[in-house]
């Protein structure tokens, strides 16, 4: 096994257990986190075709290197946007909760 | 040479990353933070000697970038303990 | 060898087990940190896996997202002992670990079925590269081969700072972001800001100005610049811009049209969008990074403080009022 | 010569490997924050200095050299204000914790 298919193994179990917490956790918090760790996942996915492409002198294959950079800020800007949604939906309701508003009378 | 920087390089690696029970263990939440600490600490160690050891500079620059923002977390964290 | 392997696969096992931790663990907060450890072990596997660049932007962006997701663990705190009752029931956790083994299983197959010998763009990338005056391949695809991603990538994070913007109550708007901080005397943090600044701004321009070359970025510079920026924030030595400033809207979008410019001028000198002439390709795409970083950095810094939480003070308000009858302020 | 400087590499790294060690078992076996602190500092500037004091023969030029030294002061400079802080922290929730 080559470093390339360690990580890719990595790679997919990081997936999968990212994809757990998102069903799994029911606080939207953890979810974010989670989702987080399946992106990492993903990523390390481009990481290693990146790897596998080794070649003209380069280690790794330039585009996909710079399709994770790319795609690493969005993901930040992603998580900066939903932590926004959700700071705002605890101080206007003070829960933090994705359950549909049935019992009104607790918040 | 290079196999042992590399074989110390894992080495820290693996004694810094079995502090990490305390991120799980606690019990105050500052103790996490220190365990966090440690690993950043463990890995400008350890990509030092990976930038020794495989000759790639550019991974100092890699060590440079993580000892100035290992600190973040944790002053982030005592900035918003101290706020609320 | 072996000793190198030896490492990629304990590294690949410490990334699983910190990220089983990560979604499993019983609290938030020490979810959180194990995210950040999780970024941090990511660092290193790039390493490993000979992409410095993406290395560097995993390092200094994972310090930002470990502030957020750390910070909003802090907020929401209160909320966590209500939720345990919502955690869902044995049939569809049994489900949903099914579901994701499946998953695992399915990626874990296209990994060792790889096509072998692999595809790769390097030898294209390598031979475009003299015509750009890079040395740096990623950079030359992030500037040149691939400039209209990074250019739309610039705009969507604009567009989330604008969402997040947007969150604000309509009393807040025009206010400044995030709650106020008063320095303390004789304080570690205020220490810290004022000492490390001035290298971290040095670092992160000298990572943009070697990306031409050498790894480096004008992601992971201007990250590094916001990272300074945010902990002087935080130890009260400056105050967030009340986001109805003139010069904070400038720095924000001077990237994208400084970058929007030179494509547009393309057409003019080489007949395509973002094409460079000849012999002029570095200067622009340095000039473009420039602004970039700029940009980059206000808006990154800008995302981790939020939305507009404190009105404008009545002299400032003034001001806002000044600037929206030059037609720039949209007035309530 | 360059088995002279060799085997200070070796002996210097090693040590700092020590450290480390030393850093982890404090962080897991010391009773309170305040001790666990202390572990940790152990590692920060002994086991970093010293694997970056048996590092410096084996880089080429003063620059990559003053480049190691950096990082280490970085290290220290960041570490020790950190440290301080979250003893402030552990302090203020110990008795709660």
């Amino acid at each position: 096994m080559n470093p390339a298919t360690i990580f890719g193994l990595c790679a997919a179990v990081l997936v999968g257990l990212g994809l757990f917490g998102v069903i799994v956790q029911p606080q939207p918090l953890r979810k974010l986190l989670a989702f987080n760790v399946l992106g990492g996942g993903v990523f390390l996915l481009f990481g290693i075709v990146a790897r596998r492409g080794e070649a003209a002198g380069f280690g790794a294959d330039p585009v996909p290197q710079a399709m994770v950079i790319t795609g690493l800020v969005v993901a930040f800007a992603a998580t900066a946007l939903a932590v926004a949604l959700l700071r705002r939906l605890f101080d206007e309701t003070s829960r933090a909760t994705l359950r549909p508003d049935d019992d009104g009378a607790d918040s | 040479m290079a196999e042992f920087l590399l074989a110390c390089a894992g080495f820290i690696l693996a004694a810094v990353a079995v502090g990490l029970v305390r991120v799980l263990r606690g019990p105050a939440d500052a103790d996490r933070m220190l365990a966090a600490q440690l690993l950043g600490t463990g890995g400008v160690a350890v990509l030092l000697l990976v930038a020794a050891a495989t000759g790639v500079s550019a991974v100092v620059d890699v060590a440079l970038t993580l000892a100035l923002v290992s600190t973040f977390a944790s002053a982030a964290f005592v900035a918003t303990s101290d706020g609320e | 060898m072996t000793v190198a392997w030896a490492v990629d696969l304990g590294l690949a096992a410490l990334i699983v087990a910190v990220a089983v931790a990560t979604v499993t663990a019983r609290g938030t907060f020490a979810a959180a940190v194990g995210f950040v450890a999780c970024g941090l072990l990511l660092a290193l596997a790039w390493v490993q896996l000979a992409a410095v660049d993406v290395a560097l932007t995993e390092a200094a962006i994972g310090a930002l997202t470990g502030m957020l997701l750390l910070g909003a663990a802090a907020h929401l705190h209160p909320t966590e002992a209500g939720m345990v009752a919502e955690r869902p029931g044995v049939a569809l956790r049994g489900a949903a670990t099914l579901l994701c083994a499946v998953v695992t299983g399915a990626l874990a197959i296209v990994v060792l079925s790889l096509p072998d010998p692999a595809p790769s763009l390097a030898p294209a990338a390598a031979a475009h590269l003299p015509a750009t005056e890079l040395g740096n391949p990623v950079t030359a695809v992030l500037m040149a081969y691939r400039a209209i991603d990074t250019l739309v990538e610039k705009v969507v994070v604009l567009v989330a700072l604008l969402a997040v913007w947007s969150l604000a109550p309509d009393p807040r708007w025009g206010g400044r972001p995030g709650a106020s901080r008063r320095r303390q005397r004789d304080d570690a943090l205020a220490f810290l800001a004022q000492l490390l600044p001035p290298i971290g701004i040095v670092a992160g321009v000298y990572l943009v100005w070697t990306s031409a070359d050498h790894p480096g970025g004008a992601f992971p510079g201007s990250t590094l610049l916001a990272a300074m920026w945010l902990l002087a924030r935080m130890a009260g030595l400056v105050d967030a811009p009340a986001v109805s400033r003139r010069w904070l809207r400038i720095a924000l979008v001077a990237g994208p049209v400084v970058f929007l410019a030179v494509g547009l001028a393309g057409f003019a000198w080489a007949d395509r969008f973002l094409a460079y002439p000849d012999g002029w390709a570095k200067p622009l795409i340095l000039g473009i990074e420039a602004a970039m970083t700029v940009s980059i950095a206000v808006t990154l810094a800008m995302l981790v403080e939020g939305p507009p939480e404190r009105s404008l003070s009545p002299d400032a308000q003034r001001a806002a009022g000044e600037r929206s009858s030059s037609g720039l302020e949209p007035e309530p | 010569m360059s088995f002279v400087l060799d085997v200070f590499t070796v002996v210097a790294v090693a040590a700092g490997a020590f450290f480390f060690v030393a850093g982890t078992v404090g962080l897991l076996r010391f009773p309170d924050s305040l001790c666990r602190l202390h572990a940790l500092t152990k590692a920060d500037n002994l086991g970093l200095g010293l694997v970056v004091l048996g590092l410096l023969p084996q880089v080429e030029g003063a620059l990559a050299a003053g480049r190691l030294i950096a990082v280490w002061l970085l290290a220290q400079l960041a570490g020790t204000t950190v440290t301080q802080l979250l003893a402030r922290s552990a302090r203020r929730s110990g008795p709660l914790a």
